[in-house]
């Protein structure tokens, strides 16, 4: 009884340095120390599962753990900060791999030795298997899609939404069923199969641009999963974080889509996906946008007091955020004011311009969110757009036929004069036409992002 | 009440109780922190961990095993690479102006 | 685990979360709403009347039930009276000028 | 199983609607409907318990819950506003009979069906027993003490911080000894008793000011005592509701005790009431104070264009809130912006000003917390300082030897003029000088608040 005190005793504090840490991640100064607290209370976790009498042998636990603890360090050092939503969705795809394994391997032991799940376990079990083995193959896709190993085009078919629709109702009966005959091996690999399927049938058809709300939504289901492991192993660690884990995704999720002008339901329940597949060209003044060369544009920072930086997913793309960085330094040492204005989904993630921009050493108190900095537009001399598109669309303050009309968007039609950076005169994730680049005020400097901005550098500190 | 009905009223209680705490918790992180706060969360749903060690170390027979093996490998690469992600992202935000290249 | 370990490690964490929620949600009260907040957490402190029902209900003799009887009649007056003199104040708080006398 | 089922939903179903009442509070326009919420809860949580099967007989039920909702309601709907801090103070009395009483009776009740507790129900019910009962005597005694039944004045002697000390230890030493011996009946009465005895000792020495410090922290002692029986009964809403109300008595107090500039650590451990005892007369510059009549007074209000209204504890006590109200009518009448600037701990009771001009008709959106409004004052053409002292004594700021060093307090000073409004030169609740009264720009109208203010009212309206 001791040792099982000690066990849930560590549990106990292990949950509550979780929450400590995720409290900590309530500010930048507090955050690596809340990282720190949640390590602590993973270790916790970990020794009180060693103390735990069932586990008897050691040998497969460190193989496995040493494996994994090997690559995901490696992972982790070595990618870029440009690819991390690549790297959330894998992640999210072995977490749901090792609910769902866990959930098969109980049941199977349990099967083993001749023994049958109760009501509560078998529920809860269905449940883990069905959520943690979506959440597996349809993180896979979500990954697959992002990399670029499949179609980032979604992939559809007639009757889509209908097969969905079976193939989820299929799963669920299959719980039920097993609820009340636990025994049923066959309905157990079926519905194990069956989910795995269904994860790669729900993701397909969205396209690669959409991921970041269906990453968010996998989040979710990989914590109810967690959670329901929870139930039937008992484990209140398990529970917690579930429902920490789960939350987080519904969170982002949430904001995510109202911060793109979109109902949270119609996401959650698959409506999305739409804004890609009906590209809306919004009508646009007929007047022809106004291309500018580097020097003529760099003739105007050069008189600017104060210039606003809006970045966007093109110099994610372009890998542009060291290079931005200089110019801010350039600019300021000319005695000119530089912040950034950050959408809330600016880039392809949510945070993203944000951690891009502190890789490069800009200072996260030159940030500002889109309701600090809005009106700061009307003051400032330029808005310098670097591979920003929707988040600057005017069309989502004016134009009520607008797939983006109602969305909040930063005012850089405002400034005096807005420098856009982009490749060409390409929609972006939103497929809709811009008015802002072809406004009288704007000048559009075409090419790559880390290139022009490289260019601008030069001229401005020779000059 | 019985012991069954007992562990499922407990696990209510506390799912619904930490669903409140999360909430509240992840309200309050800034935008600045998404994309690290996704890393964190995802390092701590790696506590699946704890239920993949059960499985891995019971002796529970070859086929639970190589199962829980698995899951321990996969869950463990979670904790591990979220974790050293997240501090990897962190330590880059910089009140003041950093050192220039 | 034992019936006992097992209600107390429950009831732990029970108590943990319902602490760090109840922190988040009362430091979210503003200075404005702190006397109405005394009187409203003193109706739910009454929620000792659950405990005290039994006591008074269970037909366990009279000592035991003369005890309940008076626990239940100090928390209903605790949650009633609690309730309504809450009540009473919020209806004071008005954002527009109320009409003058 | 099932009724027990429908039982156990109902007591989760009313700890959340609890949870969500108390978020209610978090905003003036949803706090009526969260109390709403709560209110559900509460039946909630009383129809699941008539459903257990423990519960056979309702007619004492019935009788004391009559009783109690009957003078509970009776109470609330006389009470003056002025007497809240008497009205907590008695109800948390209530409060600790009845978990106490709960606490006995349960042992009682095993004691003659010759059971015996478990060792976690007997901590459970001896923490029980312990804390509720101090809150019950050391409620009541606050509750005399306000009331003015008691002398309001610290009853001390010589050793008694040594006396309280011995009189815990013997506390904890026995329920220590009870969860070893279980069926010790003598050791159980002993430790009722001695915790009314405790409860009495622990609030006499502390001086009737002091009072709302020690309410806190008995409101603390309540929800910890509930949370103990939740322990004992297995009983989660006891649990969670003690945790709510506890954790609400340490924010309110840790807010008070750093609003009036002392370690909450004092605050717990007893050394408050010191404040009450040292009285430091902080030494003032040589100058008598300006006093002025009504009329003088009245001039400087009507030449005025903004009013900033500091309410004090001599609102309260003069009952001028309404009065206050009218002339804040009678100014704006005559095109004057009036606000009010509410310190922290003005008054009694945190919150007590905003209720009792609530109470009055005031508009909340007028009244405004210190770091709010304090900017403003250096605008504003008059301070009108209405039965407030220590909140606005400059000595606060400036003066490191007072006893209010560095408490935050509202820069009534920095009004072009200020009106001081009390009945006499003696000092406020701390019982200190206040620079403030002979500055050369303060006038002093002495008198009853309540009488001048309507004095000032009818002057403006008739001229
Ligand atoms: N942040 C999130 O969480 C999230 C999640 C899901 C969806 N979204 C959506 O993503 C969009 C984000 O808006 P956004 O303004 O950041 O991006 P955007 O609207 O997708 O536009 C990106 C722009 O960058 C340009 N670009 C691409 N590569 C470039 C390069 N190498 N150099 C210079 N320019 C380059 C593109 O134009 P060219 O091709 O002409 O160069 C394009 O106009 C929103 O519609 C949002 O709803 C965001
Ligand atoms: N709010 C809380 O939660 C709380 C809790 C505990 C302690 N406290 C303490 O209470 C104090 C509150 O400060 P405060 O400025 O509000 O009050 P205060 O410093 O106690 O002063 C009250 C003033 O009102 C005057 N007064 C009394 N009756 C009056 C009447 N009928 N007409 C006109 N004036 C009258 C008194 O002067 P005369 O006698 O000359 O009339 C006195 O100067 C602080 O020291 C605070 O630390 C507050």
């Amino acid at each position: 009884m001791n040792a099982e005190l000690v066990v849930q005793l560590c549990y106990l504090a292990a949950s509550i340095l979780f929450i400590l840490g995720l409290q900590g991640l309530g500010s930048p100064e507090r955050a690596r120390r809340g990282v720190l607290l949640a390590e602590i209370g993973m270790v916790l976790a970990v020794a009180g599962t060693l103390l735990r009498h069932e586990v008897i042998t050691y040998q497969w636990i460190i193989a496995g753990a040493l494996i994994g603890a090997a690559v995901g360090t490696w992972i982790s050092l070595k990618i870029p900060m440009t690819m991390m939503p690549e790297r959330i969705a894998f992640s999210h795809a072995f977490g749901g791999l090792a609910v769902a394994l866990v959930g098969i391997s109980e049941y199977w032991h349990l099967r083993e030795i001749g023994e049958q799940m109760n009501t509560l376990q078998m529920t809860a079990t269905g449940l883990e298997v069905l959520l943690g083995a979506v959440t597996f193959t349809g993180s896979l896709v979500a990954f697959g899609k992002l990399q670029g190993f499949l179609s980032g085009k979604p992939v559809t078919f007639k009757g889509q939404n209908f097969f969905n629709l079976v193939l989820a109702v299929v799963a669920v009966a299959l719980v039920l069923w097993l609820v009340f005959n636990p025994t049923a091996f066959a309905a157990f690999c079926v519905l194990a199969c069956l989910a795995l399927v269904i994860g790669v049938s729900l993701v397909m058809p969205i396209g690669g641009a959409d991921m970041p709300v269906v990453i968010c939504l996998l989040n979710s289901y990989a914590g109810l999963a967690a959670a329901a492991t929870g139930f039937s192993l008992r484990n209140n660690v398990l529970i917690i974080c579930g429902a920490l884990d789960g939350g987080s995704g519904f969170i982002l999720g949430m904001m995510m889509s109202k911060a793109m002008n979109r109902s949270f339901s119609n996401v959650l329940f698959g409506a999305f996906g739409s804004a890609t597949t009906t590209t809306v060209a919004g009508e646009l003044p007929g007047r022809a946008p106004n291309q500018a060369s580097v020097e003529d544009a760099v003739e105007v920072l050069r008189a600017a007091r104060t210039v606003i930086v809006v970045p966007g997913y093109g110099m994610a793309v372009s890998q542009a955020q060291h290079a931005v960085h200089e110019l801010q330094a350039a600019l300021a040492a000319g005695g000119c004011t530089v912040k950034y204005a950050i959408h809330p989904v600016a880039g392809r993630m949510p945070g993203h311009m944000n951690v891009l921009l502190a890789e490069a050493n800009v200072a996260y108190d030159a940030l500002f969110d889109l309701e600090q900095i809005n009106d700061e537009f009307a003051a400032a001399d330029v808005a310098l757009v670097v591979g920003a598109n929707d988040v600057v669309n005017p069309a989502a303050r004016t134009d009520p036929a607008s797939p983006i009309f109602g969305m909040p968007i930063l005012n850089a039609d405002a400034a005096r004069s807005c420098i856009v950076l982009k490749r060409s005169l390409n929609p972006g994730f939103a497929g809709i036409e811009n008015g802002l680049f072809v406004s009288p005020n704007t000048m559009l400097v075409l090419g790559d992002a880390k290139k022009t901005i490289t260019a601008f550098t030069q001229a401005i500190k020779s000059g | 009440m019985t012991d069954l009905l007992e562990s499922l009223v407990f696990g209510l209680y506390i799912f619904t109780l930490a669903v409140f705490v999360g909430f509240q918790v992840l309200e309050r992180v800034p935008k600045l922190l998404h994309t690290p706060l996704m890393a964190a969360t995802n390092a701590i749903s790696g506590i699946s961990l704890v239920g993949s060690m059960v499985a891995a170390g019971s002796g529970r027979g070859t086929v639970a095993t190589v199962m829980g093996t698995v899951a321990v490998a996969a869950a463990s690469l979670n904790v591990v690479g979220g974790f050293v992600i997240t501090d990897r992202m962190l330590r880059m935000f910089k009140k003041r102006e950093g050192p220039r290249k």
